[in-house]
């Protein structure tokens, strides 16, 4: 359907960010891959509230013309990516941080090299 | 052109950020305090706090920033916030009848019930919703800009 | 196994499509609980601002479990970052 | 008393008849032979040789079940690969999963 | 402030009380240290309080509703609405049981780690982010709100991955806590997407709201592949177990006890999916079939793979993986009999002992990983080629280590027995080789841990090892472990009757779990 153009922009945002978990052998590329693939997830929930034509729900100086509710945005979306930002950013600090501890400890950001647990 | 530890950037720098900072520190308040009105809230305005610190950090150095504020105290700066909203959430048993309920709304604290529909916007409505705002404001200044701070220093261990 | 690696990346994503091409159309979602909160957020919480009156009312608690996973990130990023040698 | 779909298990019936084992086992040890002599007898006899020392037959972990794995080498061979501890192919394996999952559960549902 | 309020309030007090705690450590170890155990002690043990009366009140009852911030807390959907608009927690048996699970396997790491970490620095923060996953585990476990459910997730996973690079001079403790980090945070944005599939359809995030809709459609089916495929990697289901061995071996010791309740979580969330969201609209043959080879899997890679293995917790852990699919399998038995006739007789048997044996799992387990600890706390080393000797000197420990080894092999009379022998009688019924095969990984656990014993204990005491057994606090941790183990051992009938039906009930009866909150199914 042409009308779910932004969900397949999601998909393939998705997509891309997958590659670089999957076929990247950087430690730091594989954390971008994630942030790619939450910022997907993000773009999401958003197009999942989007109303047409609709104005952001809020009543400060609200346009008189708008139709409530049928002029607003869904606010829930809007709160779960909020909230899913904030986690993402948290997800992002933790995994930079123990990108910096391996890399003191094994001198390499290679995947294929920083693997002393296996088997 | 840099100072007595040999880090941070040239004094043209160094002045301009320190001559923005306070603005941009009072526009993240501004943020903060209108979240319940306006587009914005205490995450995006405590977002915009800790660039104004990190503006520092990368302005005079990690050193030098850490002396005024370690990254021990931005922390602890962080845990009183999530003290602040915890204990806001569990006043709703006391005050009124759940965990997390807007017991202020009706109140004289910011409990204005607002005339519905369109309005210029009153600032003392929204029940705990400012509180918890400037809760997590502080939350976020705290915690993001530890979080630089603590990985700008751990890549200046090594030298 | 390169070759693996692309065969499962290609199902994935083809049903992932199938996910966005099932979805309801853009701009057109269903809104049951979302018209409730949008007419309800001025008398129940005093806020004239939506999407704050979810984040800090209708799901507050979510916040507070974001709030937490910030705090428990932040002092996740201090304990891996500590300096040793203190209390030893 | 734990009803199960075939019968019941009581672990204190068990206990009660493990018991009853145990001094069985212990009576019939008292009514053995009393008056062997100490020291010399206990000992192992291998082929006139002296008993090496404790330490030096102790088997290392390393060596316990070594026939196992090794009658097994074609299994273990190929977990081997399969573990390699690289972060990408976890990865890999939670989509290939994924992917499985959907031709075994949505597939039915697209063709019919 | 009575018993009423208390009980009442107890699922909101239960996250409160640990979280609040947790905001506070790091500021009261700043003031003292002494001051600082003691307050997570009581904080823990405060917990496990509430979690008990809790957890009565629901078994002989029914369950819990609690709407945050609604004018009382059992008005889920407003006057004027039809659906649930604010987040519902709801405490039912299976949420109950797990609550019980997850506070004392946290009160024995509690106890652990006052000796275990006396030695390290940021002990403040340790304690806060082991409350934090106290939190995430409850948090995960109480609520009814599938959003919810991400973000406790969220904050399970970061405090189980900082934890993990706890002592990150070893290096490689670093490496499996960022391994750990990647799949999780992956894994928890494919629940995430599936969570916005399902908020598109139907436009609703509670769970029970959601289950009475359901009308099982090709994005659901997409939304429960993908929760199915996260939620089993985060239990460690083969084959996406190999974070497990990599980020359980570098633990320390109480985390890792920590850790097998934290997956436990997980597996908590995949059986509500199943049968709670989803329930009888889903395709059960299939998704039964999926869960019991997922399973079958698990058993036999896991302990196959545990046999050779010379790293003591590695080999411990490989066995979680292990047991992680009986668990599995007696679940997955159970929903691929449900809704059919024989669901009241095996169905329901298998899963009592799929999830009796959560809780068995979780005690054993925690007690051999803090044996473990112990080990290597006493000689610095998780190698078993260089062990011996042990029970030389570590007479708790071995006692402790034996109960636990007996009973993870299933030996009568202790509890592992009880919840396998359920397992092995009612898998039987769907097909004889499911039982065959949980029998046989059962003979090769025995074989393993007999491994373990006579390396670590047996043998020759060792040149360097110091005299004496742990200090008394870890052996406090592992008491408490120990004890819940005989009791679970000894009196089976009793615990399945009270706590473990109650469980299976809830989770088998969709109809109850959607009423509760969203009114008649």
């Amino acid at each position: 359907m042409i009308y779910n153009i932004p969900f397949f922009a999601v998909i393939i945002l998705i997509a891309v960010g997958m590659y670089a978990v999957i076929f990247r052998r950087n430690l730091i590329k594989i954390a971008i891959g994630i942030t790619i693939v939450e910022s997907a997830v993000n773009l999401f929930l958003i197009t999942l509230g989007y109303r047409e034509g609709g104005v952001a729900p809020i009543y400060t100086n609200l346009p008189a013309n708008v139709v409530i509710p049928g002029g607003m945005v869904l606010p829930v979306p809007q709160a779960l990516t909020l909230t899913s930002i904030v986690i993402g950013v948290a997800v992002l600090a933790l995994m930079l941080s123990f990108i910096i501890r391996i890399y003191q400890y094994y001198g390499t950001l290679d995947s294929k090299k920083v693997r002393r647990l296996k088997e | 052109m840099n100072d007595e530890n040999g880090e941070g950037l040239s004094p043209i720098v160094k002045i301009i950020s320190g001559m923005i900072f306070p603005f941009i520190m009072i526009f993240s308040l501004y943020v903060i305090m209108h979240g319940h009105l306006t587009p914005g809230g205490g995450f995006q305005g405590g977002a915009i706090g800790a660039s104004a610190i990190v503006m520092l950090i990368v302005a005079f150095g990690a050193r030098h920033t850490e002396k005024r504020a370690g990254e021990e105290k931005l922390s602890l700066f962080e845990s009183i916030g999530g003290t602040l909203f915890v204990l806001v959430a569990i006043l709703g048993f006391i005050m009124a009848a759940t965990f997390m309920s807007n017991f202020l709304v009706g109140s004289a604290i910011f409990g204005e019930i607002p005339p519905f529909g369109s309005n210029p916007g009153i600032l003392n409505t929204g029940g705990i919703l400012p509180i918890l705002n400037f809760a997590v404001g502080m939350k976020v200044i705290g915690g993001l800009s530890a979080v630089v701070l603590a990985m700008a220093l751990v890549s200046k261990e090594d030298d | 196994m390169r070759k693996i690696a692309v065969v499962v990346f290609i199902i994935f994503f083809a049903f992932m499509f199938l996910a966005a091409y099932d979805m309801h159309d853009f701009g057109a979602p269903p809104s049951k609980m979302d018209d409730y909160i949008i007419q309800n957020t001025q008398n129940e919480t005093g806020a004239n601002n939506g999407v704050t009156a979810v984040v800090f009312d209708y799901r507050g608690y979510d916040t507070l479990g974001e709030a937490t996973v910030l705090f428990t990130a932040i002092a996740g990023v201090m304990v891996v970052l500590r300096r040793r040698g203190e209390n030893e | 008393m734990l009803e199960t779909t075939g019968g019941y298990w009581s672990p204190i019936v068990w206990i009660v008849a493990f018991i009853v084992a145990f001094l069985m086992a212990y009576i019939m040890w008292g009514m053995g032979e009393k008056k062997h002599a100490k020291g010399e007898q206990e000992k192992p006899f291998l082929s006139g040789q002296d008993e090496p020392s404790k330490e030096a037959v102790h088997v290392r972990a390393g060596n316990i079940y070594w026939g196992f794995t090794e009658t097994l080498s074609g299994y273990y061979d190929f977990m081997k690969k399969i573990h390699t501890g690289i972060i990408n192919d976890y990865v890999l394996w939670l989509l290939g999963m994924a992917a499985i999952f959907f031709l075994a559960i949505v597939l039915p549902g697209v063709i019919m | 402030m009575n018993v009423d309020w208390l009980l009442t309030h107890s699922p909101a007090l239960l996250i409160a009380i640990p979280l609040l705690a947790a905001f506070l450590t790091p500021v009261i170890d700043r003031i003292n240290k002494k001051a600082r155990d003691a307050f997570v002690i009581i904080v823990l043990i405060i917990a496990e309080i509430i979690m008990i009366a809790l957890a009565w009140d629901v078994f002989t009852g029914s369950a819990h509703i609690y709407t945050m911030g609604a004018s009382s807390p059992t008005a889920t959907i407003p006057a004027q609405a039809a659906v649930p608009i604010r987040i519902v927690l709801e405490v039912d048996g299976m949420s109950a049981f797990m609550g019980l699970i997850s506070t004392t396997v946290s009160l024995a790491a509690g106890f652990y780690s006052l000796a275990f970490v006396k030695k390290e620095t940021g002990q403040g923060r340790y304690y806060a982010l082991l409350l934090l996953m106290l939190v995430g585990m409850l948090g995960m476990e109480f609520t009814g709100d599938i959003f919810n459910l991400f973000v406790f997730l969220e904050v399970l996973s970061m405090a189980s991955a900082a934890l993990i690079a706890y002592r990150f001079y070893y290096g490689d403790a670093v490496e499996g806590a960022f391994k750990y980090c990647v799949v999780s945070s992956l894994g928890a944005l494919m629940v995430l997407f599936a969570i916005g599939l399902l908020y598109g359809q139907y436009d609703l995030l509670n769970m029970a709201a959601l289950a009475k809709v359901m009308k099982y459609t090709t994005l659901d089916r997409i939304a429960l592949v993908l929760l199915i495929a996260a939620f089993a990697m985060k239990c460690g289901a083969v084959p996406m177990h190999m974070w497990t061995p990599d980020s359980y071996t570098v633990a320390p010791a109480p985390i890792t006890a920590m850790l097998v309740a934290a997956s436990q979580a997980s597996l908590y969330a995949l059986f509500r999916i199943c049968f709670s969201l989803y329930g009888l609209t889903l395709d059960v043959t299939t998704v039964g079939i999926i869960i019991i080879a997922l399973g079958l899997l698990s058993m036999f890679v896991g302990v196959t793979m545990a046999l050779p293995q010379k790293d003591i917790k590695r080999l411990m852990s490989y066995h979680a993986v292990s047991q992680t699919g009986y668990m599995l399998l007696g679940v997955g038995v159970g929903l691929y009999l449900l809704g059919k006739p024989d669901f009241d007789t095996y169905g329901m048997a298998a899963m009592e002992g799929g999830i009796f044996h959560i809780i068995n799992h979780a005690l054993y387990k925690g007690l051999l990983f803090l044996t473990a600890g112990a080990i290597f706390y006493k000689v610095k080393t998780r190698n078993l080629n260089e062990m011996g000797g042990l029970a030389h000197s570590m007479k708790f420990t071995t006692i402790f280590f034996m109960i636990g080894a007996l009973a993870i092999a299933g030996i009568p009379p202790f509890n592992g027995f009880a919840s396998k022998l359920l397992i092995y009688e009612s898998a039987y019924h769907v097909s004889p080789i499911l039982s065959i095969i949980a029998m046989l990984v059962s003979i090769i656990t025995l074989a393993s841990f007999v491994k373990v014993f006579h390396s670590a204990f047996m043998g020759p005491p060792m040149e360097n090892a110091e005299e004496g057994d742990v200090p008394k606090s870890m052996i406090i941790g592992m008491a408490i472990l120990t004890v819940g183990i005989i009791l679970f051992g000894l009196f089976p009938g009793w615990v399945v009757s009270n706590i473990v039906h109650p469980a299976a009930q809830a989770l088998a009866a969709q109809a109850g779990y959607i009423g509760s909150v969203a009114g008649g199914a």
